[in-house]
């Protein structure tokens, strides 16, 4: 869908006031714009923008010395009721140069900010939060590691530790209680210190990185096919959106059009991934407050939809099902039948579950009033995906962006208003009735035909963008081609990325022993954000 | 039924009416707390029925009926769909920590051993003992209705401090003429119907039914 | 001749007050995977999860010291202590004539001022925070125990247990006094809350920040954490039989009578087993309190028992 | 027949007969003609009770004496008056958009139901039948007050509902502890809740028994009847309720109230004594007056002062019938008075706060220039309520002094002195100015309806003429009612 005019025009003149006369606006695809490379383009054009209702999508900074240019800082700008994306661009020399960071103005771009400067030897200033939070304290000083001139079977220097920096709270009573990075339990590492006073939390403080895997850095050099794999495991419990949206951006950048069928059969395992991880979040929240009821029969759903996911796809996570131009394996007609039978029984079955578990007075009493996020909060710190639409933010790419084939289907977002643990459980259980619904519905309409089309040749060291809602949230992937047709960079914004900071926001004042249950509210993937 | 086993049986059930409505006091959450009212009925409508046992007065049957029927079933089913038409969260903020309300409630039990001692020792009823337990029931609903600024709540207490006094009527009396019992409980059914209404404006106008911010009227 | 039957009561005593927990243990665990629609461990998975952490080594944090080491022993001690004077399948116990409910209350008080002791001693973030917690519960509940207990002795008119248990055998349910019930809900929500069970604390969490019992022992290893576990369940057997045995007194031996222990075998096992079956639904349906939320339900157990205090005082037995 | 029966359940019986022929047009005639019968009726038992017949009905659970048939009669009156006031005033408070159209014909069943309610607990013996009737005036009444879609008025509809039913509740308590005094009569008299057969068998109740039940009672009717420290509802209800319904609820419920809780003590003051009761009536009726009369002085809003001052009054009731006989036969005049009085300052204010579209004093000025009828009829009754000669209260007032100064209570006749000179000040004080001066813009020349008119001038005609003389009639019946309670 093309941008309506009038918005063009707007966007033009707030280009000119914040860049001068010189910068223009120019369509770059169906709902892209572009604005060259200019001095200012992100640290004072951004703010702008943001300020005129859009929103902080991805910084994607590339190593463009070996072009014979710098290092190149692109910002993806969302107008979500317009919708329409709004791509920016600042020019760096190169490593060393003074990244002027806008987390004053804009809030959300306080993580990818540091991540920006952390890999690619950028000097941030101006950010509140400054010093190393994402490269391991072990990391010598001088490694950047998403520079082109870094190798990727370099392995790491194991230097002397740098003292970790968190922000400080003292006073009488305050009490300082470190979290992991190794926890019990089977789960990711990431390290979460708080300063409670009494049970209190006054403030806490994440720290991630341990599971730095170099995952953007193994895409660069790659053919484009291989790159799926790589995408599926991004974040294991979102093995079919992170896929999605690599495909995308490959296909946009090699302006392939994708069989209905296919974007049918794509949108069907969407759906399935979402129910399986929200009914098993809804099992795993009631399991953090012992009750026992909840956690074995939504665990004994979340069975259901991943084996249902292993009928469609031979894989209980999905794996494999998505490729470039379409998916890998056609629906037969007796797997479709099949789940036409199922869909009706299960959903009467979670519902039931639901109406049991999340109406029982004890956890009503836990989920109410929890961990509130507020609206304010979420659009400042852009906060995406259910944890947004819990605090009555709508915001949903399926029905913003207007993508096929939610466009045809009636899809509306679905919202809850209170932001608290119960609006996010809530947000997870109707969601997961709008997937079940929206089954039936693809399943009904699912047209006939082809499930791939051939790709052709991708323009060099252009961007191809990925917008997918995941069930954790929306995904934003790029992909550029180099000369030779293979990824030259690729960069992915889960949406951890955007959202952790809001549980850090959420948990303040509440009680220490409810950080579990706030934290599960959220279910943030660590992988994710440890690319 | 032999006197002995019936002033015990009275008096437990007396005692386990009280015990429920301290119990209404200990927790926060509407849905229990009208559970608990609920339960309350049935305890009622048993002691009046256990009267009716020992008295041999039928009219008592009648009276346990529709206390069964209107204190058990009836009100709480009709505030649950108020509760569920309102749209409130579950768990409602007292004015009052519940250790204090529950002080409180102690204390009035105390206050009910101490009016209803002397009376008690003049009554020649074998079930005397329960004027303390039922005057401290409608004292805990009373102390609820004054002390939490909660319509919902307020509620809870008067229909708490009813209990109380039926219980105080049923076992000091052993049974009000049918008459006016009829009259009591016609009253009963017109004030929960009143309140429903009252409920479901305030949620609708105000969309909130917290009566500490009902204060345009002042002095 | 009634010397050796004393004894072997006293062994039969002995063996069901350490031994019948671990089955009680197994049958709450065995109802909760039941009602999850999960077949469950076998009913003497405690044992032989004993027997295994036994024969294990141990692991000992560099910052403790001796205290870290006698806890173990002294809240297994002060437990199996208090056993031998609870009644279980006849009111007789070994040391009925010690079994005042005050040195009852203080035997357990110590053994959880060990196990804090030892939790402080570990210098822990975790373990701190569990004494805090745990004392903040027991300083709650420990008053409305005594306030209960104290009823239930003021209504059987002595202080000893074992002799409050013989006399409400004694009576027919009619002559039972109107505070019964608010002892008994008193006493519930107490035990519960003594023995760290849902809704206060979950026994199966792995969550540390929510944790109140188990963080205290998240540094103990082998023999040791053995012992506590061991503990553990016999401060919920002892309970449980507490209960059975002050408000459902069916069937007890008599002392010195043979005929009438396989009867009383049955009956506490029955008892005992049904309570820890309700334990098990009880922990099935409900959701854990919110942290501040325990005090409401403490509270209440405090004010049911200041009733049956008030009650007591102004009108007597 | 059953007269006692039918005049109690007649007006419900007219309600049923509107809502289901749901007259919309005729409503206002049918609802002003059946309230013309319920005055007829009453008329009627007057005349019968008068002459010291007891008239009983519906088995025994009704029983009319002069005092009931007194009462039964002053309620039909300032319903009656209330009911030709209303009719105009519904359409013209529809027209303004204050009330939903759909509304007014609810208004009449409403009061109907109301009406019978208190025609109930007037003629009920059975004191369980008058709690029973007097909670349900509290229920009927909730919803005409919150008539008006106006949150002041939920909340106002709230308050008065939570602290009536919680003062209520205390009277059931007190009627059930009466009920069980007589339970343990000695002689096997049995058990009733006869009100005649406690005051024959009053000696014989149990004191303890019946000092708890007076107790409750007091507090629970006292709380309806508007006494310090229960009144809190009172302002609230009576100024935010529609202008008929304030007049009604201000001129006969507080009576009504007054009259249960009147029963009661005469039963109690059997048992106990009479200096214990009337030291309870004359400590809470001086803490009412004193009290109100601050809350005159300061107050702001017009509906409001009205409010505060029948607290005053029933305060003055309450001393009266705390210092014995003489006491009690100017406490019933005054009841009377009071209800006359207020009800035409309710029925003039309420005009004038429909022109003025404010309850605020201080934004109504002028009003005896922009109406004659209404300015006359407001300042008649603000004289008249304060305590001017030659108003009825003025006349009451006096007896229940010279009671006060006669029975030895100087003291509390100092006081009611003093808090009557307070009030005299502060009422005027914010008469005055509403009274005189120029009308402000566009409220230069107001008109009544004929309606308001000729019920107006009819009340200011009743106070004047019972402050220049007690009929022999009254008199008669006054004295029969304080022998009838056997009170000294």
């Amino acid at each position: 869908m093309p941008i309506p005019q009038p918005f063009l025009d707007e966007l033009q003149a707030v280009v000119i006031r914040a860049l001068g006369a010189g910068a223009t606006v120019s369509p770059s695809g169906p709902g892209r714009a572009r604005v060259g490379p200019a001095a200012g383009g992100y640290s004072v054009l951004v703010p702008e923008l943001v300020a005129i209702g859009g929103r902080l999508g991805a910084l994607v900074a590339t190593d463009r010395r070996g072009l014979g240019e710098g290092l190149l800082l692109e910002a993806l700008i969302l107008f979500d009721t317009a919708g329409a994306l709004v791509e920016v661009s600042e020019p760096f020399p190169g490593p060393g140069a003074t990244l002027r960071s806008i987390t004053a103005r804009v809030p959300a771009a306080h993580w990818q900010e540091r991540e920006v400067a952390e890999m690619f030897g950028l000097e941030l200033v101006l950010h509140p939060d400054a010093g190393r939070r994402l490269l391991h304290e072990h990391t010598p000083p001088g490694d950047h590691p998403l520079l082109r001139d870094r190798d990727a079977a370099q392995r790491l220097e194991f230097a002397a530790a740098s003292p970790p920096a968190f922000r400080q709270v003292r006073g009488e009573g305050v009490h300082e209680i470190p979290v992991g990075p190794i926890h019990a339990g089977i789960i990711e590492p990431g390290h979460f210190r708080f300063f409670v006073l009494g049970e209190r939390i006054l403030h806490l403080d994440i720290r991630l990185g341990y599971q730095h895997k170099g995952t953007e850095k193994l895409f660069e050099g790659k053919p484009l096919g291989l790159g799926v794999h790589l995408a599926e495991r991004i974040s294991g419990d979102t093995t079919f959106g992170h896929a999605l949206a690599y495909c995308q951006a490959v296909e946009s950048l090699c302006k392939v059009s994708i069989p209905a069928r296919a974007v049918w059969l794509r949108a069907l395992a969407l759906e399935l991934e979402r129910l399986a991880n929200h009914v098993g979040d809804l099992g795993a929240l009631c399991g953090d407050i012992g009750y026992a009821f909840g956690a074995s029969h939504f665990s004994r759903l979340r069975g259901e939809f991943l084996n249902k996911s292993e009928l469609v796809s031979g894989n209980r996570y999905l794996r494999g099902l998505c490729c470039l131009g379409g998916v890998r394996f056609d629906l037969e007609d007796a797997m479709a039948r099949e789940l036409e039978r199922w869909l009706p029984r299960v959903r009467v079955d979670f519902e039931e579950v639901a109406d049991i578990a999340l109406e029982a007075d004890s956890v009503a009493a836990r989920f109410e009033g929890v961990g509130t996020l507020s609206p304010r909060a979420v659009r400042d710190l852009g906060i995406v995906g259910p944890a947004a639409r819990a605090s009555g933010v709508a915001l949903d790419v399926r029905a913003d962006f207007k993508c096929e084939p939610y466009r045809d289907l009636g899809f509306s977002p679905v919202l809850e208003p209170s932001g608290d643990v119960m609006s996010r459980a809530r947000v997870r259980f109707r969601e997961a009735q709008a997937s079940l619904e929206m089954m039936v519905r693809l399943l009904a309409s699912m047209p006939r035909g082809a499930t791939r089309a051939p790709l052709s040749t991708p323009a060099p060291f252009a961007m191809g963008i990925g917008h997918v809602e995941g069930w954790r949230g929306e995904i934003l992937t790029c992909a550029m081609a180099g000369p030779d047709g293979q990824l030259w960079r690729v960069r992915t914004r889960d949406p951890s990325v955007q959202n952790w900071l809001g549980l850090a926001q959420a948990v303040e004042m509440n009680l220490v022993s409810d950080f579990p249950l706030c934290n599960k509210s959220f279910n943030l993937s660590y992988s994710g954000s440890d690319l | 039924m032999d006197t002995h086993t019936f002033s015990r049986l009275v008096e437990l059930t007396s005692y386990s009416v009280l015990l429920v409505a301290v119990a209404v006091v200990a927790q926060r959450n509407l849905a229990t707390s009208i559970r608990l009212l609920r339960l309350e009925g049935f305890l009622l409508a048993m002691v009046s029925a256990v009267i009716g046992l020992y008295t041999g007065e039928s009219h008592l049957f009648w009276v346990a009926a529709i206390t069964f029927v209107i204190k058990g079933l009836a009100i709480p089913s009709f505030f649950f769909h108020v509760m569920h038409r309102i749209g409130l969260p579950h768990d409602a903020e007292r004015s009052l920590t519940v250790p204090l309300g529950l002080m409180l409630a102690s204390g009035l039990t105390l206050v009910a051993y101490h009016v209803g001692r002397p009376l008690a020792l003049a009554s020649p009823w074998i079930t005397r003992d329960v004027l303390a337990s039922s005057l401290g029931t409608a004292f805990i609903g009373l102390s609820l209705m004054i002390v939490c600024r909660k319509a919902l709540t307020q509620m809870l207490g008067f229909l708490l401090m009813e209990d109380g006094i039926f219980l105080f009527g049923i076992t000091e009396t052993y049974g009000m003429p049918l008459l006016v019992e009829l009259g009591i409980f016609f009253d009963l059914i017109v004030a929960a119907g009143v309140t429903g209404i009252l409920l479901l404006r305030m949620g609708g106008d105000f969309g909130h039914v917290d009566v500490d911010r009902l204060s345009d009227l002042r002095g | 001749m009634t010397f050796a039957l004393d004894i072997g009561f006293a062994a039969i005593h002995l063996a069901l007050v350490l031994f019948w927990p671990l089955v009680l243990v197994g049958i709450v665990r065995r109802v909760k995977a039941r009602l999850a629609c999960r077949r469950g461990l076998p009913l003497l998975q405690e044992l032989t999860d004993l027997l295994k952490l036994f024969r294990k080594g141990e692991v000992i944090p560099d910052t403790a010291t001796w205290v870290f080491r006698l806890a173990p022993w002294g809240t297994w001690a002060a437990s199996a202590l208090v056993a031998l004077m609870v009644p279980t399948f006849s009111w007789s116990v070994p040391l009925g004539a010690q079994a005042d409910f005050i040195l009852v209350i203080y035997l357990l008080g110590s053994s959880r001022f060990l196990r804090n002791l030892a939790a402080l001693d570990t210098a822990t973030a975790f373990a701190g925070l569990a004494a805090s917690r745990e004392s903040f519960v027991a300083a709650l509940s420990e008053p409305a125990m005594v306030l209960s207990l104290w009823c239930a002795g003021w209504v059987a008119g002595t202080s000893r247990i074992p002799e409050m248990v013989w006399r409400f055998s004694e009576k027919a349910a009619a002559e039972l006094s109107p505070v019964h019930p608010l002892i008994l809900v008193a006493l519930v929500i107490v035990a519960i809350a003594e023995n760290a069970r849902v809704p206060f604390d979950d026994p199966t969490t792995h969550l540390e920040l929510t944790m109140i019992h188990e963080a205290a022992l998240l540094e103990y290893s082998g023999p040791g954490l053995a012992l506590m576990q061991w503990g553990a369940g016999l401060h919920l057997g002892l309970s449980l039989a507490l209960i059975a045995n002050l408000f459902f007194p069916i069937g007890l031996a008599a002392p010195a009578e043979l005929g009438t222990v396989p009867l009383g075998l049955f009956s506490f096992m029955a008892r005992t087993s049904v309570l820890a079956a309700l334990l098990g639904v009880l922990e099935s349906t409900m959701a854990r309190l919110r942290f501040f939320r325990i005090t409401d339900w403490l509270a209440l157990s405090g004010a049911a028992a200041v009733l049956a205090v008030i009650r007591l005082v102004t009108v007597g037995r | 027949m059953d007269l006692l029966l039918i005049l109690a359940v007649f007006p419900a019986a007219w309600a049923l007969l509107m809502v289901m022929l749901a007259p919309t047009r005729d409503a206002d005639a049918f609802g002003t003609g059946g309230a013309l019968l319920t005055v007829a009726g009453s008329l009627l038992l007057m005349s019968r009770t008068l002459s010291g017949e007891i008239v009983t009905g519906w088995g025994t659970h009704l029983r009319a004496d002069v005092l009931s048939s007194a009462a039964l009669m002053l309620t039909s009156c300032v319903f009656c008056l209330a009911s030709l006031y209303a009719g105009p005033y519904l359409t013209a408070s529809s027209g303004h958009g204050q009330l939903p159209a759909g509304w007014r014909v609810l208004y009449w069943p409403l009061v109907y139901l109301f009406y019978s309610a208190m025609a109930f607990t007037c003629l009920a013996d059975n004191l369980g039948i008058l709690w029973v009737s007097l909670e349900l005036t509290t229920l009927v009444t909730v919803p005409l007050i919150c008539l008006n879609r106006e949150s002041r008025g939920l909340e106002a509809a709230w308050k008065y509902f939570v602290l009536c039913s919680v003062g209520i509740a205390f009277a059931l308590i007190g009627t059930i502890a009466l009920y069980a005094s007589t339970l343990r009569l000695s002689g096997g008299a049995g058990s009733s809740l006869s009100w005649a057969f406690m005051l024959e068998h009053g000696a014989g109740l149990d004191p303890m028994f019946v000092r708890l039940a007076f107790l409750f009672a007091f507090v629970g009717y006292g709380c309806k009847m508007g006494l310090v420290p229960m009144h809190c509802w009172l302002p609230d209800a009576h100024s935010e309720a529609p202008t008929p319904v304030s007049a009604m609820l201000s001129g006969v419920l507080l009576n009504c109230a007054g009259y249960a809780l009147l029963r009661i003590a005469a039963v109690a003051a059997r048992a106990m004594g009479h200096g214990s009761v009337q030291s309870v009536f004359l400590a809470f009726g001086l803490a009412s007056v004193i009290l109100a009369s601050f809350f005159i002085v300061v107050q702001s809003d017009l509906k409001r002062l009205l409010a505060y001052s029948s607290i005053e009054h029933m305060g003055i009731v309450a001393i009266g019938i705390g210092l014995g006989a003489d006491g009690l036969y100017g406490a019933l005049l005054h009841a009377l008075n009071h209800a006359m009085t207020k009800a035409l300052l309710f029925l003039s204010a309420g005009q004038v706060v429909h022109w003025h579209g404010t309850k605020q004093i201080l934004r109504i000025q002028g009003v005896l220039r922009s109406s004659r009828v209404t300015g006359l009829a407001l300042g008649a009754g603000s004289l008249a309520i304060v305590g001017l000669p030659p108003f009825g209260p003025f006349l009451s007032e006096f007896l229940i002094l010279r009671a006060a100064f006669l029975s030895g209570h100087t003291l509390a006749g100092i006081l009611l002195v003093g808090a009557l000179g307070l009030t005299f000040a502060g009422f005027l004080a914010h008469a005055v100015p509403m009274l005189l001066g120029n009308p402000s813009r566009g409220h230069e020349d107001e008109r009544e309806t004929a309606n308001a008119r000729t019920v107006l001038m009819l009340l200011v005609t009743i106070i004047l003429a019972l402050g220049l003389t007690v009929p022999a009639g009254l008199d008669r019946a006054l004295k029969a009612c304080v022998s009838a309670l056997d009170w000294s």
